[in-house]
């Protein structure tokens, strides 16, 4: 998707508040935040399509309320969408449903074991062989589907390199669709002066995880 | 169901947008509320996830990962070769880092990471993301000018020092393994551990010193 | 400039509200910024320069603030560093300079004389052949400078073909910096389905006017 | 003198941003009343400039232009050769008419005219730009799914016609020749004046009637 949350490369904001106070949470909503996107999801969602429903959210809203806010805002928008919550529910701040049985409630310990358990591994196998190796030199396609893409747009149409290969990965692209299809995946080297014109000759470089179907052959 | 509709999403983020109270806290707790109304969540689940992100799982394991790597010369070849295994012996593997990549430093590379896509972040191992990794300005700024944004840092990169911008766009996250400080030899791994900056770990600080603060 | 102004292609930005009143101004304070923007401006300013500025205004103030809103601060910021007001002064609303002779008024039979005088004129006589004639295939180039452009960044990196030849005209990224430097100008024209990959075969397609340094030849 | 450094400007745009009033129509009076006293505008002379633009200088200049086109041959054919001198001959050149061209709508053919970079516009043949067209959603989407935003407007155009969206990024100006509406035979060039819609000169308006208004 061609949006604003595409901000590689982007100029016009400004300096970084480099003095921000070192401390997790800001308040104490951003907290429950957090905590609950840890332990309340519907069971259909994909770590992809839940970065779609945030990518959706409207530009100014996006760029311009905090950080969790935008959380708070994709865990409802998609809460409403598969279901569990209702448009209605959520303004009135009154639920219409009948209690269903409460979640047990889990202590420290529990947690401790959660968290290692959100270990999730996206590497799959698969049985088509990868198309490129280490090394390789590499075009990044130009188009940008209308859809959840991981290729940013500040790295299409470019000359890489293969840098390394990571096996096959569960596509972002079709895992925002509901779908998982694996592919292989690679870090792909780009020099900065192939990506922004002021770069010139430095000698400074992006690397970028890119699924096998954003690449094409150089041409030699 | 999920409708994995963007356009019907859409729809709901604009009616959202229009009838939402404007308070972000408001905002939360009404979802936490209905949540657990509905016996999707538990009250008492959500306070000690909130406590161990706040105490427990933060940039101290990262800190200790790295004292381990300088101090421990098998360690640290594990932990390049595969850190997912090097940091599951420490049991910090989890949330974000089951594809973990270690990038380390030299005296000609500094490395950087971003996202500039959302906000990935290797969060078993760094806690939770600080503010200005997530803002438009550092992911907008971190792949285009680099040495501006470590500039703003504090941190004065000579031009001889390749700048690698890692940009996780996949499930890999990446940690970034700072300089071992000078005249450091002899201190212990936990005092070792104290000098390692979460910035440090992200690129955004480069020479950690005896003084500095973990 | 790779800002948010640069629109074209973006997503997320909802539906268009076509049932607007169809009147000049919707408020009092819009009629007078536009008046303002016709009669009050700096000697050395170019229309590149002023666009510039109003690019460089904060994304979401673009984005979300009304537009003769985003004329007002452009006006003010342009006239700020040019040295006619301070920002004291605009701030404070009060002028710290001693009045200088007034401008004379105007009537309507002069404002009509003054509508006619802003026919300026952007085509120059210059020496060099143009590099391309009606017909040849051209491909835009891949990176945007960081200063003002006028080649939208979802026009690069993409195969055109030549429609008209304008002659020469003020090249807009000299000009946004001070510098009137002429260059030949063309119509591009641009297939949907080269621009978008959704379009498909679809033969919608896109005119966009380019100078001739934003353009190389097709490669055969 | 101008600086044209753009992080000059960036800078004073973030402290006007901190200082100036959030309401637009007191930033204008700000600007208004400093200029006033600084001598650079006359008061009475903003008013002119309003009253032309609310009443002299707007699309009926346009909708003329359109309906001599379809009545005179000799003034359609200079027109659609050099726009410039033929609007020149009803004396509406002016504002960002200096390089106008004219793009003519067919049975097979549909123009749609967008500035995608800012808000370019005829202004001295069609007054104001419309709000919707200097609109974040219109100048997106005007050049991606220009037959969807022609739906919107109530558009329903047949595959087979081609769509020609023209993005005003130079300083040439386009204004959208429609087709004649059936039935028309007879009418003045008054009469067909009042027929010919804004939007139709910008291409968000196709099939004219007898009945529409101008």
């Amino acid at each position: 998707m061609d949006g604003v949350h595409d901000l590689g490369g982007k100029q016009g904001f400004g300096p970084i508040d480099v003095d921000e106070v070192e401390v997790p949470f800001h308040a104490d909503w951003e907290g429950r935040m957090w905590a609950i996107a840890q332990c309340a999801r519907s069971p259909d969602w994909t770590i992809d399509w839940w970065r779609h429903v945030r990518e959706l959210i409207d530009p100014v809203d996006y760029l311009s309320r905090p950080y969790f806010d935008s959380w708070a805002q994709t865990h409802i928008a998609a809460f409403i969408d598969s279901g569990e919550l209702t448009l209605d529910e959520i303004v009135s701040n009154q639920s219409a449903a009948i209690p269903a049985n409460q979640q047990p409630s889990q202590d420290n310990e529990d947690i401790f074991a959660a968290i290692e358990a959100q270990a999730y591994r996206f590497d799959r196998e698969i049985e088509a062989q990868p198309a490129y190796r280490v090394g390789d030199r590499v075009f990044t396609r130009q188009l940008l589907p209308r859809h959840h893409t991981r290729l940013p747009a500040y790295a299409r149409g470019k000359p890489g390199v293969i840098h390394a290969h990571h096996g096959a990965h569960v596509f972002a692209d079709a895992s925002a669709q509901g779908n998982e299809i694996a592919q292989h995946l690679y870090s792909v080297v780009f020099e900065a002066g192939d990506l922004w014109i002021e770069a010139g000759n430095r000698k400074d470089r992006v690397f970028i995880d890119l699924w096998e179907s954003y690449l094409d052959p150089a041409q030699d | 169901m999920t409708s994995f509709d963007p356009d019907a999403v859409s729809k709901i983020h604009r009616h959202l947008h229009s009838h939402l109270p404007s308070e972000s806290a408001l905002r939360v707790k009404a979802l936490e509320s209905l949540l657990v109304e509905k016996g999707l969540v538990d009250s008492a689940t959500i306070d000690a996830w909130v406590e161990a992100y706040s105490e427990e799982v933060g940039p101290k394991r990262g800190a200790l990962v790295v004292a381990k790597a300088w101090i421990d010369p098998g360690f640290k070849s594990r932990l390049m070769q595969d850190a997912v295994s090097a940091i599951d012996e420490l049991g910090y593997l989890g949330k974000a880092t089951a594809h973990l990549k270690v990038v380390e430093n030299t005296a000609t590379i500094h490395n950087l990471v971003v996202c500039t896509l959302c906000s990935c972040y290797p969060f078993s191992i760094l806690g939770i993301a600080p503010n200005w990794y997530k803002t438009a300005a550092y992911r907008s700024r971190a792949v285009r000018d680099p040495r501006g944004v470590l500039e703003e840092f504090g941190v004065d990169l000579d031009d001889d020092i390749e700048v690698r911008v890692w940009d996780s766009t996949a499930e890999l996250r990446y940690l970034v393994l700072p300089q071992r400080p000078e005249a450091t030899q002899g201190f212990s791994e936990a005092a070792l551990a104290k000098l390692v900056t979460r910035n440090s770990m992200i690129g955004t600080h480069r020479t950690l010193s005896p003084g500095s603060e973990g």
